[in-house]
Order: C-alpha cells, then sequence, then structure tokens
C-alpha cells in the first residue's frame, strides 16, 4: 500500500499551499514556508526518519484533492476543511487545527454587515472551497472563483467585487498588513471547522502512522511553537490538543 | 476500470451552471470571431495600401499578439489594464473599478489574439493571388481599387477561408481560458461542479464532448461556406 | 522630408526601428520617475522565473521548464503526428476511419481541456513487475500537449503530400514503383519542404500552449509568476506580466519569422 | 522618320532581366487595320514584346507609341487606364476569372471599368459568346470549361471592351485544328470590321491565313519583317530559312 | 479472333465518368514495332485511352492485353508492377520529379524499382540524354529547363526503363516547330530500333511523318483506323473528313 510505496521510494509527497500565510507560503528566498510545512517535515522525519526525506508540491484548493486522488501526493497539508462531502471521497488524518469558518472582508465603508445582504452582489472567492456552493445557492451570492488567494485579493483592491469570502483567520491577518488596514470583516464566521490533513481513500495504515505522528507533535508542543513562530494567534483548540496528548 | 458516475446530473444547480457556461461560451466565441474576421480583414485591407508607417504598426502588432500566449494576455488584461488607468465610478457605491468586466478582458484579448491569426490569413490569400489574374484586370484597364474589390478580393477570400476556418476553431477552443479569468463559461462552471462533487473524470469527459460538439458544428459550418463560396476548378473543395 | 526618399522596406524598418527605440526609451523614464523600483523587484524575481529556484540552479520549473516541455512535447508529436498522418491517408478504411476519428476529435478539443483531462488519465506511477515507473507531472504535460499538437501535425502531413501534383503519382505508378517507393523516393522527399514551414509554426504554437500547462501542477513559468506575485506590490504586477510576455515573444517571434521565410522560398517550388 | 497613319510605332525597344536581355532593339509598325504575326523560336521574347505594347511590362529603352499614347512614358497605374481602354489582350494562359461565370466574365470589365449600362452590356456580351460559339455555356465557370471554351471567352472578354488593338498571345496552342480554324475565322471577321490586331503564334498555317505582315524574332531581334506570301515563300534571312525549313 | 502477333489488343472498352460516357466501345491492335498516332477532336477521349492502357485508370468493360498482361483483370497496384515494367508513359504535363535533376529523373527508376547497377545505369542515362541532346544539361533541375527540354528528359526517363511499349500524350504540344522536328526524328529512331509506340497528337504533319496507322478518336469510339497515305489522302468516315478539312 501506500505507506510501503512511500518507505520503497524513501520520501513523503505532500502537496502543500505556497500562497497562504501562515500555513504555507514563500518567503523571500523563494522557500515554501509556514505551519503546515513544518507539521508536514515533522511528519516526514517520524515515517522516514529525516526531515530532508520529503517533497513538497505546490497546490491550489481547486486542484488538491484531484493531486491527492490520481496518486500524485502521498497527503495533503493544505489548509483542508473537514466536510462531508470531501470525507466520501478522501480519507482524513486527525485534526490539527480548528479554524472559524468563512467570512466576508470588505472596505472599510461597506454597509452590508449580514450575509443576507449580499444576495446577487458580486463577491470574490477561491475555487475549490468547501462553502463555495453554499454562498451561491444559499446567499445568492454572484461568486467570482479564482485560482489563488493572490488574484482574488488583486480583484478585491481592483473594487471587482464588493468583498471577500474566504477562511476568517486568513482574512482577519489580511487586515493587519499594512495595505490592508482599510479593509475590515464585514460579515462575522457563523461556523466553525476543523482542518485536517488528507490520505486517499481507504489508506488506513498510511492515515493511523500520519495520525501517531501528529499526536506525538501535539504532545510535544511543537504545534504551538509553530504557531508562535508563524504569529498565528494563539488558539484555545491546539493548547486543548497539545494538553490532552500530552497527557496521554 | 472505469465505473462512470454521471448521477450528479440530476442536481438543478449543477444543470443551470452548464446551460450558462455554454451560453457563455457561445457569446464568448461569436463576439472574439466576429471581431477577429473583422480585425483580419482591415488589417489584411490596410496592408494591400502599402503605407510603410501603417504597415510597420500592423506588423508589430501580429507578431506580439500571436507570439504570446493569449492565457498571458487575458491575465494582463484583467489584472493590469486597471492599474494603468482604465477605471470607471462605481455609482452604487462610489468606487473606482476596473473599466473592463471579465468578459469584457477576455472578449478584447482573444478577438486581437485571433485578429493578428486573421490579418496573415488574409494576407496570404492575397500574396498568393495568381500574377495571371492580376495582369487581366490591368489589361482590362480597372483601376487598383476596382481590381482589388471586384477581383482580388473575393478570390483572396475564397483562397483564405480553409486557413480561417482553423483560425476561429482555435479561437473556439481558446475560449476555455478565460475560465482562468473568472469569465462564468463552460470551464469555470466544470470547476465548480468537480471541485463541489469531486467526479473530476466524469466532469472533464462531459465537458471534453461539449467543446468537441460545438466545435465540430463550427468547422462543418464552415465547410458548407467554403463549399457555397467555391467556384468550380479552384481549391479543394470543387473537386 | 528625407524619408520621401526611402524605399518602402527601408521606411517600414525604420518605423519599426523607431518604435523599438520609443520603447527603450518609455521603460528609462519610467524607471527614473520610480519604475526602477519595480524592475529590481523583477531583478530579483528573475532567477526564480526562469529557473524555478531562487539562486538560478539547479532548474527546476520556470520558463526554461516551459522551453524543455515544448522540446520534448514537440518530439513526441511530431513522431506520433507522422504515424496518424500516414494512417489517414492510408487506401484501407479500417486503418484510415479510426485514424480520422482520433485525429478529429483531439483537433477539436480545447487544448487546456485535454491537458486537464490527462492529469486524470495517466496514473503518476505505473507499476510493472514489482517495479515503481513514477510518471512525474511533467510527463503528463508532454503527452497532454502532444496529443493535439500530434493531431495538427498530422494534418501538415496531409496538406503537404496532397498538394503534390497527381501527375507524379501517374508518372511513379507508370514507372513501376510500389506505394511505399512512391513515399520514400516522389511524394515525401518533396512534401517533407512543404511541411517544415508548418511545423515550426506549429512549434510556435505549442510553445505558447506550454503556458497552460499551469494546470498539471508542474512549475511552469506562470505558475511560478503567479506564487511570486503574493510577494509582490500591486504595482510591481504590471512589470512582472510584461516580463514574462517578454519571454515568449523573445522566444517565438525569431521561430515565426523563420517559418515564413521559408514558406515563401518553397512557394515557389509548386510544379 | 514618323509613318502618319501608323497606329502602333515601337522604336529600338530594349529590356533586359538582370543579365539576360531579352530585347535587343525592337523596331515594329502596325497600320490601322492591320493583323502582325509574330513567329520565332521558344524564349526568343515575343510574349514580352506584347506585354511592353500594353505596359505591363516597363521597359529599359526605346519609345513605343499606341495611338496617341506614349507608353513608354506612362509611368503610373493610373495614367495606363486610357491605354488599357484603348488597347486589350488575350493570354496564353486565358487568365480568365475563376469566381465569375463566362458571361459575368465578359461583363464584367465594361461595366466596371467603361460604366456602360448592364443591360447593354448583357446584350452585347451574349451575341459575342454566340459568334464564339459558346451561348449555351455562359453559365459555366472557367473550371468546366475545356481549354479551347476558355480561350474562346477570353477572347469575347477582350472583344467587349471595345478596343481598337487587340493583342492576341498564342491563341491557338494546344487547340486542336477545328478550333484552331474557328478562331482564324473570328479574327479575319474582326479585322474586316477594322480591328487592329497583333498575334503571336507557333501555328504557320495560321499565320499565313490571318496577317497583313509577319515577323521573325530571334534572339531578341525581329530579323525578317514581311509580307506572308514572301515571308513563306522566300524569306531572306538565313535564320528565318533554318527555322522554316523545320515546319513539317 | 486473335491477331497472334498483336503486342496489344483492345476490346470493346467502355469507362463512363458519372453520367458521362468518355469510351464507348474501343477497339485497337497495335503490333510490335509498329507507332501508332491517335488523333481527334479534344475531350473525345485520347488521353483517357492511353491510362487504361497502362492500368492507371479502371475500365468498365472490355478487355485490354498488353503482351501477356491481361489488364482488365488486375486489380491492385502491385499485380500491375511487371506490366508498368513493360509499358512506360510519356505524359502531356511531363511529370518530372521536381527535386531531382534531369539525370537523376533518369537514373531513378532503374536503380530503385528494376533494381539495376548503379553504374550501368548512369552510362545508360547519359547516353539517352546525350541522344535527345540535353547531355549537357544533365545536372539541371526540372524547373531550370524549357518545355521542350523538359518534354525530351521525360522521353529519356521512359526509355531508360527499356520497355517494350511507350505510350506518348501529345508530346508536341506548344513546342516550336523546331522542337517538334526534333521529338520526331527521336521517336523514329526508336521505332526503327523495334519499340512500340502509341501516340497521341494535334500535330498532323507529325501523324503523317511518325505512324504505321493513325487512328481518329470521336466520342468515344474509333471510328477511323487506316494506314496515313490512306488516312490523309482518303478519309472514308465523313467525321474525319470533316475533321481533316479544317486543318490549315
Ligand atoms: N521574369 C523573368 N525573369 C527572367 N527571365 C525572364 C522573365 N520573363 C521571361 N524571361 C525570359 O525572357 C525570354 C523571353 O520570354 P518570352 O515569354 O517573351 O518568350 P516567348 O518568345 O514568348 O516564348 P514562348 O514561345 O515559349 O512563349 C525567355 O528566355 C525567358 O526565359
Ligand atoms: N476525372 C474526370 N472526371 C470527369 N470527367 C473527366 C475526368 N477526366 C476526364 N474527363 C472528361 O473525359 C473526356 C475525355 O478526356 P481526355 O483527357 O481523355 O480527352 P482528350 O481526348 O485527351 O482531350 P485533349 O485533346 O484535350 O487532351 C473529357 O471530356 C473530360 O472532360
Ligand atoms: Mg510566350
Ligand atoms: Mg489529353
Amino acid at each position: 500500500d501506500t505507506l510501503d510505496t512511500i518507505k520503497e521510494r524513501d520520501k513523503l509527497v505532500v502537496g502543500v499551499k505556497t500562497d497562504y500565510a501562515p500555513y504555507g507560503y514563500l518567503n523571500d528566498d523563494g522557500e515554501i514556508v509556514g505551519f503546515e510545512i513544518e507539521l508536514a517535515k515533522y511528519v516526514a522525519k517520524e515515517l522516514l526518519g529525516s526531515e530532508e526525506k520529503i517533497e513538497l508540491v505546490p497546490v491550489v484548493a481547486s486542484n488538491r484533492i484531484d493531486f491527492l486522488a490520481s496518486g500524485r501526493l502521498d497527503v495533503i497539508f493544505a489548509t483542508l476543511g473537514i466536510s462531508a462531502a470531501r470525507d466520501e471521497v478522501i480519507d482524513f488524518t486527525t485534526q490539527y487545527v480548528s479554524a472559524a469558518g468563512p467570512s466576508i472582508l470588505a472596505p472599510e465603508a461597506s454597509k452590508l454587515t449580514e450575509w443576507e445582504q449580499y444576495e446577487g452582489r458580486p463577491v470574490c472567492g477561491i475555487q475549490g472551497s468547501y462553502f463555495n456552493k453554499k454562498m451561491t445557492e444559499e446567499f445568492g451570492m454572484n461568486l467570482i472563483a479564482f485560482k489563488s488567494q493572490t488574484e482574488a485579493y488583486r480583484a478585491l483592491k481592483d473594487n471587482r467585487c464588493v468583498g471577500m469570502v474566504f477562511d476568517d483567520m486568513t482574512l482577519r491577518l489580511k487586515t493587519l498588513e499594512p495595505e490592508w488596514t482599510d479593509y475590515k470583516i464585514a460579515a462575522q464566521p457563523y461556523e466553525f471547522a476543523p482542518m485536517g490533513g488528507g490520505v486517499r481513500e481507504g489508506d488506513t495504515v498510511l492515515k493511523e502512522a500520519i495520525d501517531k505522528a501528529i499526536h506525538k507533535a501535539e504532545g510535544e508542543g511543537k504545534l504551538i511553537e509553530w504557531e508562535a513562530e508563524f504569529n498565528m494567534p494563539a488558539s484555545e483548540y491546539i493548547a486543548e490538543r497539545a494538553k490532552t496528548a500530552g497527557a496521554e | 476500470m472505469l465505473d462512470l458516475d454521471y448521477s450528479w446530473l440530476a442536481d438543478p444547480a449543477y444543470q443551470s451552471w452548464l446551460v450558462v457556461g455554454v451560453i457563455n461560451t457561445l457569446k464568448l466565441a461569436a463576439i472574439s470571431s466576429i471581431a477577429a474576421t473583422l480585425i483580419g480583414m482591415l488589417g489584411a485591407l490596410a496592408l494591400t495600401l502599402r503605407i510603410a508607417w501603417l504597415d510597420a504598426l500592423i506588423e508589430l502588432f501580429v507578431e506580439v499578439f500571436r507570439n504570446t500566449p493569449p492565457l498571458l494576455q487575458m491575465l494582463f488584461a484583467y489584472f493590469t489594464l486597471s492599474t494603468l488607468g482604465l477605471q470607471v465610478t462605481d455609482p452604487d457605491t462610489g468606487l473606482s473599478m476596473p473599466l473592463l468586466s471579465a468578459f469584457a478582458c477576455a472578449a478584447i484579448s482573444l478577438s486581437l489574439f485571433g485578429g493578428a491569426l486573421a490579418i496573415e490569413a488574409f494576407r496570404s490569400g492575397i500574396e498568393t493571388m495568381p500574377r495571371a489574374i492580376i495582369e487581366a484586370g490591368q489589361a482590362l484597364g480597372y483601376s487598383r481599387w476596382a481590381r482589388f474589390w471586384r477581383i482580388e478580393a473575393p478570390i483572396a477570400t475564397r483562397i483564405s477561408l480553409p486557413a480561417l476556418t482553423n483560425i476561429l476553431s482555435n479561437l473556439f477552443k481558446t475560449t476555455s481560458q478565460a475560465s482562468v479569468i473568472t469569465v462564468p463559461e463552460l470551464m469555470y462552471y466544470a470547476g465548480q461542479i468537480y471541485n463541489d462533487n469531486f467526479r473530476t473524470m466524469e466532469v472533464m469527459i462531459l465537458v471534453l464532448v461539449i467543446y468537441v460538439t460545438l466545435v465540430s458544428i463550427l468547422t462543418y459550418l464552415m465547410a458548407r461556406l467554403e463549399r457555397w463560396m467555391a467556384f468550380p476548378g479552384y481549391g479543394k473543395a470543387a473537386s | 522630408m528625407m524619408t520621401a526618399q526611402l524605399s518602402y522596406d527601408a521606411k517600414k524598418k525604420s518605423v519599426l526601428f523607431l518604435l523599438a527605440a520609443a520603447v527603450v526609451v518609455w521603460i528609462i523614464v519610467d524607471a527614473a520617475t520610480g519604475g526602477d523600483e519595480h524592475w529590481a523587484r523583477v531583478g530579483v524575481r528573475l532567477p526564480l522565473l526562469l529557473t524555478g529556484s531562487g539562486d538560478g540552479w539547479p532548474v527546476t520549473g520556470g520558463f526554461i521548464l516551459n522551453v524543455l516541455l515544448s522540446i520534448a512535447s514537440m518530439a513526441v508529436a511530431t513522431a506520433l503526428g507522422t504515424i496518424m498522418g500516414i494512417a489517414t491517408l492510408a487506401q484501407r478504411a479500417v486503418i484510415r476511419l479510426p485514424a480520422f476519428l482520433v485525429m478529429n476529435f483531439l483537433r477539436n478539443s480545447p487544448w487546456l481541456v485535454l491537458l486537464f483531462a490527462m492529469l486524470y488519465i495517466i496514473p503518476y506511477e505505473i507499476r510493472v513487475f514489482g517495479m515503481v515507473i513514477p510518471f512525474p507531472p511533467f510527463m503528463k504535460a508532454v503527452i497532454g500537449l502532444a496529443l493535439p499538437t500530434a493531431a495538427n501535425f498530422s494534418e501538415v502531413i496531409r496538406g503537404a503530400v496532397q498538394s503534390i501534383h497527381s501527375g507524379q503519382w501517374e508518372a511513379a505508378r507508370s514507372l513501376g514503383y510500389s506505394t511505399r517507393q512512391i513515399y520514400m523516393h516522389v511524394i515525401l522527399p518533396q512534401a517533407f519542404r512543404r511541411m517544415i514551414p508548418g511545423w515550426m509554426n506549429l512549434y510556435a504554437l505549442l510553445m505558447i500552449a506550454t503556458a497552460l500547462a499551469t494546470v498539471t501542477g508542474i512549475q511552469d513559468v506562470l505558475t511560478i509568476l503567479n506564487t511570486s506575485l503574493a510577494m509582490e506590490s500591486e504595482r510591481a504586477l504590471v512589470y512582472f506580466y510584461l516580463t514574462v510576455l517578454f519571454m515568449f515573444f523573445a522566444y517565438c517571434y525569431p521561430i515565426a519569422v523563420f517559418a515564413r521565410r521559408l514558406e515563401r522560398a518553397v512557394k515557389g517550388d509548386n510544379i | 522618320m514618323t509613318h502618319p497613319e501608323a497606329l502602333i510605332e515601337i522604336k529600338d525597344i530594349h529590356k533586359s532581366f538582370g543579365k539576360f536581355n531579352v530585347l535587343n532593339g525592337i523596331d515594329l509598325t502596325v497600320r490601322k487595320g492591320e493583323a502582325v504575326c509574330i513567329i520565332g523560336p521558344s524564349g526568343s521574347g515575343k510574349s514580352t514584346i506584347l506585354r511592353c505594347m500594353n505596359g505591363l511590362m516597363p521597359i529599359d529603352r526605346g519609345t513605343i507609341r499606341v495611338g496617341q499614347h506614349q507608353v513608354h512614358s506612362l509611368k503610373t497605374e493610373k495614367a495606363m487606364r486610357p491605354l488599357r481602354h484603348q488597347v486589350a489582350m488575350v493570354f496564353q494562359q486565358y487568365n480568365l476569372f475563376p469566381h465569375k461565370t463566362a458571361l459575368e466574365n465578359v461583363m464584367m470589365a465594361p461595366i466596371q471599368v467603361l460604366g456602360h449600362d448592364r443591360a447593354e452590356v448583357e446584350d452585347r456580351a451574349r451575341k459575342l459568346l454566340d459568334k464564339v460559339r459558346l451561348g449555351h455555356k455562359a453559365d459555366s465557370y472557367p473550371g468546366q470549361l475545356s481549354g479551347g471554351q476558355q480561350q474562346r471567352v477570353a477572347i469575347a472578354r477582350a472583344l467587349a471592351m471595345q478596343p481598337d488593338v487587340i493583342l492576341f498571345d498564342e491563341v491557338t496552342a494546344a487547340l486542336d485544328p477545328e478550333t484552331v480554324k474557328d478562331v482564324l475565322f473570328n479574327i479575319r471577321e474582326l479585322v474586316e470590321e477594322g480591328l487592329t490586331c497583333v498575334l503571336v503564334t507557333h501555328e504557320m498555317g495560321f499565320a499565313r491565313e490571318v496577317s497583313h505582315h509577319v515577323c521573325f524574332t530571334d534572339h531578341g531581334k525581329i530579323v525578317e519583317d514581311a509580307p506572308p506570301a514572301e515571308f513563306f515563300a522566300n524569306p531572306r534571312d538565313p535564320r528565318t530559312r533554318e527555322f522554316l525549313g523545320q515546319v513539317l
């Protein structure tokens, strides 16, 4: 099975984000870094004995599951929200982050503060977000979905849309950037969504090995370290998990 | 090996996406095809005047547009033209927004890309005009303009038609790239659908079939036009 | 005015030269008025855009990958297209009709969609007798691009073969040549010359289409452009796009010019 | 010395393609209502003389006068148009317009160039086609006509312009004897009606029957110019004698 | 009834293109060492007869025998190859291979088809080119030769195959009288050496000089077949009389 293949090739192939600070992004030297990258390296070390035995493959929301399903990747750590629809096509590892669900980023002056007010209006988004269908079908938004975040932010700045719908934490971090100070979170998240890694449907052996590695990292307090390293607001969830894992 | 599941087609949301996608694809293809043909004809016509500065400009236009990826052209139009000043004020919000919508950006890029190729096609049609035909026109005392309109243009159009068919079907296929700048055409909605239901293989097969069907209809119609415009003893269609 | 004495070609050349000069002047003026900052950013990212790694080595992607991709795809497409082209010319319907159907299907499907399809149809690894043969995305991109190119090339071959005057066939037949010999000694040597411009045009088209390979997940110049833009300011965007557009232009334009020159040269020997 | 009655007067014209001298000082005078044949070996410059006469090809030296036009001094296409209205040409390869029917080929120029009335031109065109025995082929395209038929349409097209002079370039090549005879009758009739003709031909019988005088060209010169009876019976130039001696 | 000495025997062949009947029952017998001319109006099916004789065009009805080959029963290209080695053809349009020099055009087939020795073939080819007075043009490409020269290369190419029969299609059309004479001498010499020839021509003088008997075709039939003296002096068929009456 996949775990054997990984050991045979002596390299773990991981799909990660490269445009999604703090989880995975390029630093000024063009290297991929971030919270999930550290996690992936940790897992590689646990499985194969070295952090170096890893191939990081940049993915975006719209292609990560296909890459995984078609065998290009062994596992994805790419801000993958756990949802029932996805669970039908892949298997999730244990979840390692619980983030607020989507919110809307809009200019400071925007008067649209309720989700319902966005009906019929152009809203930027990202292809492959799990809530996209809800946005169009339930809230009736005119969703303009881009391949990558870069493009979506760009379109928002150009006022091609009245707001951008995306993961709350990312958008909040965005408002802290100097260029985004006159933007605010206009509509608040309505749910929390856990995030986990993904493996191919039925890859139970691999899933269990990865789960074990993640638990170990949680127990060692690594996740809290990484949170701090990448300027993420300390989350209760991770602290809680670290406590339970450490107790085991 | 392949067990394909098309039950998702029953979902009315997907159905309406597909329909809207096909309609937008057709719109985009129609607009850019007509514009590209017009640009091609006008460009080739302008070239026959042999005005050096105009020809230089046209040549530059042709070479730039046919030697760079249309995908990149669209991205450029979409993301940077507004930075360069093409903006209007949105009356609703009072904010300044790009003048050109995604659809407009795609339509303009595709028209220019196709137009550049069409200029080449028509130009070569005029250039391959048998010398004998031109001399016959001269000997009958036609003026240069009359000769062009009455004799050379109709024959050149006929000679260029197969090349034009290629360009237009190429253009039709290229409309799928507009999905990258979020033009809600077929390929865009295909992405929306498989990102939602993860039936990527099924969606892609369906989309491929739709495109092949549409392009085949286009080439069939162009072949009919070729036959209709044919005159016996000239070109392939006649024999 | 002096230009009045110049010939048409000289005039045209000088106008083109003036245009080129104007672009250079514009760049200098822009650089002097603040654009240099953005050009500096482009300069910093240039090795990344070209080779896929920050210091220019090793080559893991970028524009050079696009070039390699185009060369590999063209090689595959030439081989496949020749077979397909000859098959569509075959006398026996059992060979001709399927070849014709496949060719038309490939010709009428958008490159982007085919490339996508390749992603799902070809597995990333093939296991033969316990051996794992990896099928990297690069190979998928090569095949995805080679298929439509091959279909187009087979059309070029067909066109060239059919453009040979039927008198050549009759002459060769009446000299007792077999069909294979006629292709080998009479038709293909003549058709070959007429195929070269079409082949080169097709290559330029293919090079341009490599931009689509970004969907297969390989680190081609467009993928890298997009990720590196995440770290750049708004204004720099224009400069980055122009740079990548220019890379394609600088590579494809000479090929197109050369192809056209050949085309003119070949036009003369229609018998 | 000028012939007062000369309609066409060619004096010492020279023409070269690169280093190759095609015409080496041609002199030729054609009176109104005359038919003149030019014969000579292939490549001796016969077609070139005709082309120069109606300005399709500029000459290097010498003068050409046709009616009141000084052809050698006409520099632009525009300046040549009055000349072209007066001088028609029938080409060796017919040069019919492939996208028009036989009738349209004949009608086009009088309507479009001379601005004559359509109904009147159609009437004239049909009469001309009848005259060359092609009334029944009026609606065929050139691609549907045999060589001899195309040739006759070309003659009708030239006549429809009601020119003063017609230049015929090898009208009889590759026609069978019956068609040659037909063409001969047509031309003879025209000459009797006062038309001036210059004909290039390989067919000696034809030259003998149709012409008022015959010119023999060789190496870009006219080496003999005489009435047909004298020309065929008593050629003075040795080169002409040699050439005629070969005729079967 | 079979002529024992007949090399070519054509019996009642029919051929139509769609509804148009080109050949309506042609009978023709050619003995070894004979030269036969076919004359007739344009479009009467002369070229078609030649094409059928070496199997380039299948017939609808009737039989064709050339030597021991029953041409009408040869169905595949492959089956026809021995026939083609025996019967050569010179085309109306020459059909030289434009990518080879004159010498190569002559040498190609004997080497590539008959598998003869290269040195021997080159020797033979050069002699043949000398014979048609083109020794000095051996290294010219067809595009660099005049029409008459190309025609003679085509004759040399056919001869190099050392065939028993050569079919000539209008070898003299559009050639000037001097060149026609040249070609006539060549063919006469070949016939004296025992070659069998079938010639299509418009040139009556040529037919008279070269042939053992002359056939006149009209509307897909051979309406007259006689020795040239008789044919030209005393044509029996009224259609032939009419046709010959037109010759200038
Ligand atoms: N454009 C050209 N460039 C170079 N040489 C040319 C050109 N046109 C004609 N010639 C040469 O000029 C000579 C005269 O040509 P022209 O067509 O007048 O001959 P012609 O007497 O009409 O012969 P023919 O009986 O074969 O028609 C030929 O030897 C030809 O090769
Ligand atoms: N492929 C074809 N399809 C239809 N009709 C054809 C075809 N080939 C020849 N024909 C017709 O068959 C008739 C005989 O043609 P063929 O070439 O044998 O004539 P020909 O006697 O050689 O005439 P010419 O003296 O003009 O060469 C012509 O009327 C021609 O129009
Ligand atoms: Mg000539
Ligand atoms: Mg014929």
